[in-house]
Formats: structure tokens, C-alpha cells, sequence
């Protein structure tokens, strides 16, 4: 966990609303694990104020990927970065995927922009287990593959793919799916992650979630991203630093 | 190294340099220690200990806002006992002065807590905060009551020897008024300001988007405030006063001196950048030797009006 | 043009919108008027007015602080009878209501600036600024005391039966009881919020940048005190609410809204882009034919806690 | 007086820290008056909140130009607009020096950054008057004559042109100067604005001066710019409406 100063080598528009930034650090690309996430500061000045926190798209050598939309004024400031410009990143922070074990078949689950950690979780296990990528969304322009394999694609209103959400949509593979064998790993919206984590727990199937909360600090200190605890009624969890990456056993979401 | 004298002293507790990490900003010091040296600081202010451990408010906690941000976090803690027991070890490391901040819901609860933490001897001064938005007794928060700031401070002082710093709230009329009562009471400083009251809603769901409803502000939007509330309490109350609120750089640190601060508190901007209160002290010095200032506390209450 | 319903009440006084432009920062209508077509808007209120002309303070009376700025224009406005004479026959062209916001050193003062203006037809509302860090009685500020506020407010009820409005001032720790004490008296509404005392200094000089040390602070950086002023009076007590501070946009009008405000007041924005407050009524209308909303008064107070 | 965004055409660094920049904005270049301003609105988010005033430069057809140094966030943020870019800017502003009369020879004295109003001062008289340019600053760096004519220099430690100010430049002249048949403008910083103040009056010399005051709104409805009258006790003159050129016998520096 440290602070660096990283030169953006490209920032992409991959999607009417999406980008990839691809960033220059060594630093954070030799020690960062899938499903972990960086707390950026978009500006030098107080505007906006505080940090923003993305999750690591992927890694290819010594650079990063970003992947985001954009929502406000700091995700606007981040997009207009360009070749050679500066960004101060915080990280790498949090927990991550534990992609290891005995499992033969990986589910992933994305809702949205929640497909942002899947391209480097994939490299990852592309060549050790069976992936079924089942990728969620509103509507057509939601759909966010990049980066991920074997995908299916759910939209609610369905402008692509199956005609539902994405846990129906997962549904539909149950007869298929041998729990023994099978993790699931997700991130999404909590709405999805909520339905999944029902459909997960009545069906016995091991799955990990990358949950999101408002954060200031990103790393612990403040407090400010408390995510209620199964196991331990006395004391909420960190989504920072706890997570953001949990058992959907261990949280109430 | 230069021969440049950062310390400053408030009563008797000697600070290497002026700058302290505020309480709630810090944890207790571990997650820090990764971006910082600790032994460089001035102080480092503990998260708000209670007798018993609180769980805190449920999510959302947080919320940012035009040049701060808006917390109510509930003053989630580990209780007195278990700070004792598990923080107290990782701190002794180091040799930089704890200040134990205590939050209560009664006096008789400040009390005990001081009482239980003050033969601790790492523990170098205590800073009692009667300015949190979940203190109530009687319906009024203590902080804004000035015969229940009196009280705690007398109730306080009669059990520890420890230096004492009252961390008066921003929500009142006169701050100064509070500060007077605090020094006649018997209490060494005072520490000003912690956050003002503020709230934020979701236009589209019309609900607050911090569940508490009202948070505290915090960061460089309060700035201007807690200057004039320091000013306040320079001018009229003769008593060491630790400068907080919205302090991003160096030259914030120095306008608090001049207002009249002895030392000051960083808080918000320990979450954007952990690296920035080692950054400030080794600009200050840099700005003593530019301005040819030998002794840093010379700058306090210099204001020219 | 749609159906939409803008219009809103504030006790008596029926406004077309609820945007007003907030007192001193429109000066008596001439200038914005190049912006700006005053016949849109809800109403304007004048700068302060006193019995006798002001010059106010000296240079400098500005400083830009994060997301705000602090002022101390010292009142400096033409007095009562110049305004009749030279300021409302401009105003008079305008199909706008006209707010007039009086500002006084005595309670005498105040009733007589009222009483000398009532008669005019151009005049439809009176606002009570009894929150201007330059008006004292007995060494506190008048709108920091909750008795010097209610007799304010009788004795200027008592020569007007015009809508008669208080402006609070935020320098207090429960601004419902002055709230309060405003409609115990026959006030129709409060104002909330006036600016927060706050102050800047160049670390050079050590001088304050502004004359009178102390300023007013403004603009986006207290929007989350001022939302918390509002609702807290919204939650307390049954008057009519203006709501003032920070507001930049159409989606902070319906954030006033939904914590209690029946009206807002446009300050510092004016400023920065002029012609906004006009752009800010088509949006709020653009708003409420997305949102299903027929009547953009039913906001008023739509929280859901 | 109104509102426009206006794209910038290019932002030229002409000295270490010195800029000119030049906006296609035909509204403005059409009805502008030297020695008038603009304020202007570096960014569309709140920092900084405020507009920073900014002298006319110079008018070159539809093209109006702006010269500035970067001293704090609003210029560091304005040096960074680049072709294309838009700028908000509010304006034309203030009176602007009165260029009429009988006189035949004009003194333009600057101090520093004081050199912004005057290539377009220069432009417009410069058929029709003598020009003698006084130009003075701390030291080399600070000397800007971009646009002027018949330039004399001074510096305080002498690095350039005259050892002195440029006030004790222009006592150099006296010898020579017919106040009769001259006009001296002037732009610089209060110290210098005073002590040409004293000198002209001393010697019978019509002045006008352009002041500076810290500004919120620019058009005279915040009350927050005042400047004292030597001839009226009871009110204040406001410097972006009544100035921001006052005959110097009028306000008191
Ligand atoms: C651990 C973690 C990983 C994340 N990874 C990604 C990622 O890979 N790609 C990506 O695009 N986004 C990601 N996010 C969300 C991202 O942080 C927000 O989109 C971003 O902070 C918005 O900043 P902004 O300034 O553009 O918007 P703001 O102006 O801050 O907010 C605009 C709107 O978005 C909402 N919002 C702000 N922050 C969040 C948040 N943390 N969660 C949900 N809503 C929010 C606000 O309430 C507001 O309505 C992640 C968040 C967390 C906590
Ligand atoms: C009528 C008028 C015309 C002007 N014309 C020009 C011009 O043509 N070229 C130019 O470079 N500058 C000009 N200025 C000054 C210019 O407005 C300031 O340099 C600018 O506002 C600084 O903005 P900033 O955000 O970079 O600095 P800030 O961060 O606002 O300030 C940086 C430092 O500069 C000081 N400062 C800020 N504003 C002013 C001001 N108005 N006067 C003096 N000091 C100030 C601050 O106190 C601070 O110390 C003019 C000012 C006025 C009032
Ligand atoms: C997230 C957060 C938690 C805080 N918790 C505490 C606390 O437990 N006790 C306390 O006395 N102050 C607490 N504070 C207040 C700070 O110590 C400080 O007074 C305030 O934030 C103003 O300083 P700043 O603007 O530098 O942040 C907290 C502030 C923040 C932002
Ligand atoms: C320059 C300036 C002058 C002001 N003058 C007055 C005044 O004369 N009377 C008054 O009641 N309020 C005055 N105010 C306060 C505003 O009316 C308003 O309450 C305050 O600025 C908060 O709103 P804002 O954040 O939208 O600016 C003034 C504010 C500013 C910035
Ligand atoms: S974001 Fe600060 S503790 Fe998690
Ligand atoms: S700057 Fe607002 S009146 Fe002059």
C-alpha cells in the first residue's frame, strides 16, 4: 500500500459511457491481485476533494487498466486525462478474489460496471478452470464484455441476450452447475448482489462478492464504509479494507 | 539539519512540532504508520474511545460535498478496555506523544474512561470531546451547553494530572465563552473546532443520504470558520488553543498559528493524502528558514489587526 | 408551455417561483436586469437598507475561500430615502415582487426604516436582516439573541401588515427557537440562512485580508449547514421557510425544497453567472414534467427520515 | 455587457511567465474599449468559485487577446487552455481610459503586469499621438513591453534599462514634457499608481490610472470593489463600475 505518481499511457472510449485508462505503474502492476482496487485522486486541487475508488481492471506487464463510467464531476476529470498526464494513485487496497482452490468451474457475475475487475480474474484462471461469464445490464448499452470469456449477456429489457436479469439468467444454468466444483465470483449493483447471494445460499453454491460503499479513505482510517457482518453482530465490517471483496456468507448486503 | 525549533508546548505537554493527526482520522495508528513515519509527528489524537465498545452507525456514513465532506460515523470504537489491551502495544513503538480522545454519554462516563486510561503512561495528554452530534443529555448536546462543559471539565480534571484539552463544538454563538469555562474549570487547552453540524439529501429518493441524517463537516469548506473561531478564543481567553479544521497545506498551518493556535490538528486530509502532515512539518521548517523565523511558536496569536 | 404549477406561498405573499434573488447580491435591480429578465423570477430582494445612507468598510471587503467566499461590505447601501426616490422607480417597470430587506443598528431604527416604507405599492414583502455581523446592541449580535430577535419582530409587526419575513443567522446552536420566538410574534416567515462568520489571513502580513477581520462566508461550502439549518426548523416549528446557502444549481433548489423550504434565495451564484437564476426556473420546470411533479410547492418538505 | 464562451485560438507563453492568449470572440472584439476588462470564469465547476478579471489586451479583428501571469489556481487553469477550448467570459467591463482630447503626446506607464491594457492603448492611438512607453518592473523578468511603442525600461536592481522605478524614469522626462499637450495612462501596482499619483499632481499633469481591487461579481452588484473619492466623503466609488481608469485626481490610491 503505498502512493504513487502514474503517467496515463491511453485513455479509451470503449463504450458510448465507458473508458480504459491504461496506466504506467510498475509499482502497482508487480504486486496487485485481481479484485483489489485503488483510491484515486483526480485532481491536485481540493475539487473534487477526496479520492475515488476504482477496482483493477487488468494488468499487462507494467501497466494498468482502469475501467469506468461517468458518473460525476471526478470520473469527468479522470476521462479528459490524457497521454503523459499524472494520476496519484492510492493502493493497492483491500482483500481480492481468492481465485485458488479446488473449484473446476468459475461463474462470474456482473451487473453493469461491475464487469471492472473481471478482465484480470480472467486472465488469471483462463487457462486452470471453465469460465462462464454471465453479464448483466438495464439495456443494450449497459453490456460491458471487455476483457472476459465464454460470455453470456442478460438485459432487463431485453435489447440483447436473455430477456431478465442476470441472476435469472444464472438461473437458468442450475441443472448444469455441480456445486462441488463451481465458485462463483461477482460484482455488481447491490440489488443483484442481494438476489444472487439468496439464490447462492438456497443452492449451496461457494460465491464471492466485490460489494461498494461511499468511502473517504479507502484504507481504513475513517471508518466511513461499514458493511454489516454476519458472524459478528458487535462490530460492522470494512468494506475497505475487510473487503471490498467478502463470502456472500459472511455479509449482509 | 537546520538548528530551526518546531517545538511548541501546550501547558506542559512539550510537542516536537505542531502538527497532531486529529482524532477519527487516525484509527489508532497503525494504517497510517504504512505512509508515515509516526515518530516525525507532533501527536497523534486517538479515534473517540468509550467505555464500552460502540458499533457505530449503519452505512451510509459519508457523503462528499462542495470542498468537504459530511461524516457521521457513530463513534464506532473499541471501548476503553480493549484499546488498552490491543492498540496500547503497536503505539508504544513508537515515540511520538497519544493523546486519548473520549467521548461519553454522562459525565460519570468521561469520568471513568479518564480514570481507567490516565495511569497508562503512553498516554500523554487527554482530549475530551464534548462536541459530537451523539452526546445528548437532556435533549441538548453537551457541547453546546457551556454549565455542561464546565462540568465535565471540573469532573475530568479531578482525576487525571494529564494534561487536559477540551475539544470544544462549532455549533454555538460564542465559542469563546466555552473556552473561558474550560480554563476556569481548570482544563490546560482547548481545541477547536470539530465539525458543524450539515446535511445532505438525495433529491430523488428524498431521503437523507447519510442515515444519521446529519453528519459532521469536515475539510477545507470550514476553513474559514474554525480561523475565526480560533481568533475568537485568542483574543478574549488566555489558553493554549490546537487549530483544527480544513487544514490542506503548510500555509494553513501558519494562518492557525497567526490566529492564534499553538498546535493543530490535521484531519480530513489524512484520507486523501496519509503522506501530507510529514510533508507539512518539513515545509515549515523550509518556511522558517525562508522567513527567518528561529523559533515556530513564535508565529502564535502574531496576528496584526 | 406546460401546465406545470411553479407558483409557491410564503404565508400571504404569492410568488410565481420560488426563486428570489437573495439581498446584496443584486444590488437594487439595475445591473442583473442586463442579464436577466426580472419578470421571470420570484422575487428580488434589495441589499440592506438602513434609515440613513452607508458607506460601509473599507477595502478590502472580499476574499474567495474553498467553494466560497467571505464579505464584509459593512451595509453600504443608499439609505431609505434615496431608495424611494431613485432606486424604486427603476424597479417600479418591473411585473416583479419586491422584497425589501432592512437592516438596523436599533430596534428604533428597524421600526422606522419599516414604518417609512410601507406605504409604498412597490414594496410587497419585508425581510428582517437581523443576522449582519455590524449590527449590535449591547455587545451581542441581535440575531444571536433570542429576545432581541422576538422584540425585532413584534415591533415591526406592529407598524406593517406586510408579509414580514426574519432572516436568521446560522452563528447560533439551535436555530428553531429563534424560529420560533419569529412566529410566536406575528413574523410569516424566516429566512435561513445569512452567511457564518468566518475570516482569512495572508500569512505574510499577518494582517486579516479582509478590513473587518471577520467576514460573512457564502456560496457552495455552506450549503450542507445551511440544508441542516432548514430542515431542523422544518422539524420544529410550523412557518414558512426561505431557503439560502450555497445554491449553484436547479438540483440544490429541490434539495431546499425537499428539507423544508418553501422559497429559496440565490446568493453568490449571481455573481458567478447572472443569468442562471432564469436558467435555474426552466430547469426546475424541465424537472417537474420528468419527475410527475404538477405542483412544485408539494416538494416543501417531502423528506422522508 | 453580457455573457459568452468563446474558444480560445492559442494560449502563447511570451516570457518565463507571462502568457497571451487569444479567443475568437467577435462579440466582445466589436464593442470593447481599451483599458476595459472582462471577467472571467476559468472553470465550470467551483474552483475556483469565483470570475478573475482580466484587462483587454489588445483586439485584432474578431479575436480579442488577454495577457496574464500565473499567480494562483484561476491563471494556473487559464494557461492550460488550449485551440478549441472555451472560455466563459463576462464582460466588456468598466469605463476604459478616455483616449479623446487635444492632447499630442501620451505616456504610458506600466509596472509589471500593468503592461496588459496597453497594446491595444497603442493600437488605437498611435497615428494620432506622440507615444513615449515607460515600463518598469523588480528586475529584468518582470519587464513586459508586448505591443507598446517607444519603449524606455527601468528596474529595481538595475538588471535593465534605468536603476530605479519607473516613476523616478518618468522624473528623468520632466525636463521635457509640456503638460499642456500631455496625457499620461498608467497601469501597475498601488505603490507605483501612488507615487505617479503624487508626480502628477505636483506637476500639473493630466493622468488617468487603471486600479485593481479583488472583485466577486465585475458589474457592480456586490458592493465588494470600493475605492475612496477625493471628492465625495459619503460613498465609495466602486472599481469595476466607476473605474477600473480613474482620472487620479479622483480617488485616493
Ligand atoms: C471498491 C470500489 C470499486 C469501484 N470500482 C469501480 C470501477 O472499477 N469502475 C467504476 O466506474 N466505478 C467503480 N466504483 C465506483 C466509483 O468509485 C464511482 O463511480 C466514482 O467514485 C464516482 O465519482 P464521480 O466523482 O464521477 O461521481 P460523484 O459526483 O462522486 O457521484 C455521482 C453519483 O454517483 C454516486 N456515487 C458516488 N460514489 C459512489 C460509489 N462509491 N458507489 C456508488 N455510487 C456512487 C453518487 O452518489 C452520485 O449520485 C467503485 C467503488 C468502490 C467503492
Ligand atoms: C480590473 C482588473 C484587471 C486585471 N487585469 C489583469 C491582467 O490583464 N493580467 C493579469 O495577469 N492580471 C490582471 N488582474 C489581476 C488578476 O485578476 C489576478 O491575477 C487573478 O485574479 C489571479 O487569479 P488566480 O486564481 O491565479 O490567483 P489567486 O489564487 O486568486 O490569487 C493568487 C494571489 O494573487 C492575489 N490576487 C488575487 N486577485 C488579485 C487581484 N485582483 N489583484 C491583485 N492581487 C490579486 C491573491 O491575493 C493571492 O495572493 C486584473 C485585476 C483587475 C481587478
Ligand atoms: C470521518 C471523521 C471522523 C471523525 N471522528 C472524530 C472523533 O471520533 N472524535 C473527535 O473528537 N473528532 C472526530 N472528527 C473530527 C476531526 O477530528 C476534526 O475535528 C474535523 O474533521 C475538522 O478537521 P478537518 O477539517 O481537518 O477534517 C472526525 C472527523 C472525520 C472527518
Ligand atoms: C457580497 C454579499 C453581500 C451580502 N449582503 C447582504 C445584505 O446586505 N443583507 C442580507 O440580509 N444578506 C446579505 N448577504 C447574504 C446573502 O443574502 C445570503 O444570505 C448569503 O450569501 C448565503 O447565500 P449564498 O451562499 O447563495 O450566497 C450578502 C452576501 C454576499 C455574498
Ligand atoms: S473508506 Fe475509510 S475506513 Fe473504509
Ligand atoms: S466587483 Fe462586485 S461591485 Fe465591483
Amino acid at each position: 500500500m503505498f502512493i504513487v505518481n502514474s503517467p496515463v499511457v491511453e485513455t479509451l472510449q470503449v463504450h458510448e459511457n465507458i473508458f480504459i485508462q491504461k496506466i504506467h505503474s510498475p509499482e502497482i502492476a508487480s504486486i496487485i491481485k485481481p479484485g483489489q482496487f485503488l483510491n484515486v485522486r483526480v485532481s491536485v486541487n481540493s475539487f473534487p476533494l477526496l479520492r475515488r475508488p476504482f477496482s483493477i481492471c487488468d494488468v499487462n506487464g507494467e501497466n494498468i487498466f482502469l475501467m469506468f463510467n461517468i458518473l460525476g464531476e471526478g470520473t469527468k476529470i479522470l476521462a479528459k486525462k490524457q497521454k503523459g498526464d499524472l494520476i496519484d494513485i492510492l493502493g493497492p487496497l483491500g482483500n481480492g478474489f481468492n481465485l485458488e482452490g479446488e473449484y473446476k468451474n468459475a461463474i462470474i457475475v456482473a451487473g453493469g460496471l461491475g464487469s471492472a475487475p473481471f478482465p484480470l480474474v480472467t486472465r488469471i484462471i483462463k487457462n486452470s478452470k471453465n469460465i462462464l461469464s454471465l453479464v448483466g445490464g438495464r439495456s443494450t448499452q449497459d453490456i460491458i464484455t471487455y476483457g472476459m470469456q465464454n460470455v453470456q449477456v442478460s438485459t432487463d429489457d431485453g435489447s440483447q441476450g436473455f430477456n431478465g436479469n442476470v441472476v435469472q439468467l444464472l438461473e437458468k444454468h442450475l441443472a448444469n452447475i455441480d456445486n462441488k466444483t463451481t465458485k462463483v465470483f461477482a460484482c455488481g449493483p447491490n440489488a443483484m448482489l442481494r438476489a444472487l447471494k439468496d439464490f447462492c445460499i438456497k443452492n449451496n453454491l461457494d460465491c464471492e462478492v466485490s460489494t461498494e460503499s461511499a468511502m473517504a479513505c479507502g484504507f481504513g482510517i475513517c471508518q466511513g464504509c461499514p458493511i454489516e457482518s454476519t458472524t459478528n453482530d458487535d462490530k460492522y465490517l470494512l468494506v475497505c479494507k475487510d473487503g471490498p471483496v467478502f463470502n456472500v456468507k459472511d455479509v449482509v448486503i | 539539519m537546520s538548528n530551526i525549533d518546531l517545538s511548541v508546548n501546550i501547558g506542559s505537554l512539550k510537542l516536537r512540532n505542531p502538527i497532531m493527526l486529529a482524532s477519527g482520522t487516525v484509527g489508532y495508528g497503525n494504517e497510517i504508520s504504512e505512509f508515515s513515519d509516526l515518530n516525525k509527528l507532533g501527536a497523534i489524537v486517538t479515534k473517540s474511545l468509550s467505555l464500552k465498545p460502540r458499533k457505530g452507525n449503519p452505512p451510509q456514513r459519508i457523503v462528499e460535498t462542495p470542498a468537504g465532506m459530511l461524516n457521521a460515523i457513530g463513534l464506532a470504537n473499541v471501548g476503553v478496555d480493549v484499546f488498552l489491551k490491543e492498540k496500547i502495544p503497536f503505539l508504544k513503538q513508537f515515540d511520538v506523544p497519544l493523546i486519548c480522545n473520549i467521548a461519553a454519554s454522562s459525565v460519570e462516563e468521561y469520568v471513568e474512561c479518564t480514570r481507567n486510561l490516565t495511569s497508562e503512561e503512553t498516554i500523554k495528554a487527554f482530549e475530551i470531546n464534548v462536541s459530537c452530534p451523539n452526546v445528548k443529555e437532556g435533549g441538548l448536546q453537551f457541547g453546546n451547553d457551556v454549565n455542561a462543559v464546565a462540568n465535565v471539565t471540573a469532573k475530568v480534571r479531578a482525576v487525571t494530572n494529564k494534561p487536559l484539552i477540551i475539544k470544544l463544538s462549532p455549533n454555538v454563538s460564542y465559542i469563546s465563552e466555552f473556552a473561558k469555562v474550560v480554563k476556569d474549570e481548570g482544563g490546560d487547552a482547548v481545541s477547536a473546532i470539530n465539525t458543524l453540524v450539515g446535511t445532505s439529501f438525495n433529491i430523488f429518493t428524498k431521503k437523507p443520504k447519510i442515515f444519521n441524517v446529519n453528519g459532521g463537516l469536515s475539510g477545507p469548506a470550514i476553513k474559514p470558520i474554525a480561523l475565526a473561531k480560533v481568533l475568537e478564543i485568542s483574543r478574549k481567553v488566555d489558553i493554549p488553543i490546537i487549530g483544527i479544521g480544513g487544514i490542506m497545506n503548510w500555509q494553513d498551518v501558519v494562518e492557525f498559528m497567526i490566529v492564534g493556535a499553538s498546535a493543530v490538528q490535521i484531519g480530513t486530509l489524512n484520507f486523501i493524502d496519509p503522506t501530507a502532515p510529514e510533508k507539512i512539518i518539513k515545509q515549515l521548517e523550509d518556511y522558517c528558514i525562508a522567513s527567518n523565523v528561529e523559533k515556530l511558536s513564535n508565529l502564535t496569536a502574531s496576528y496584526i489587526l
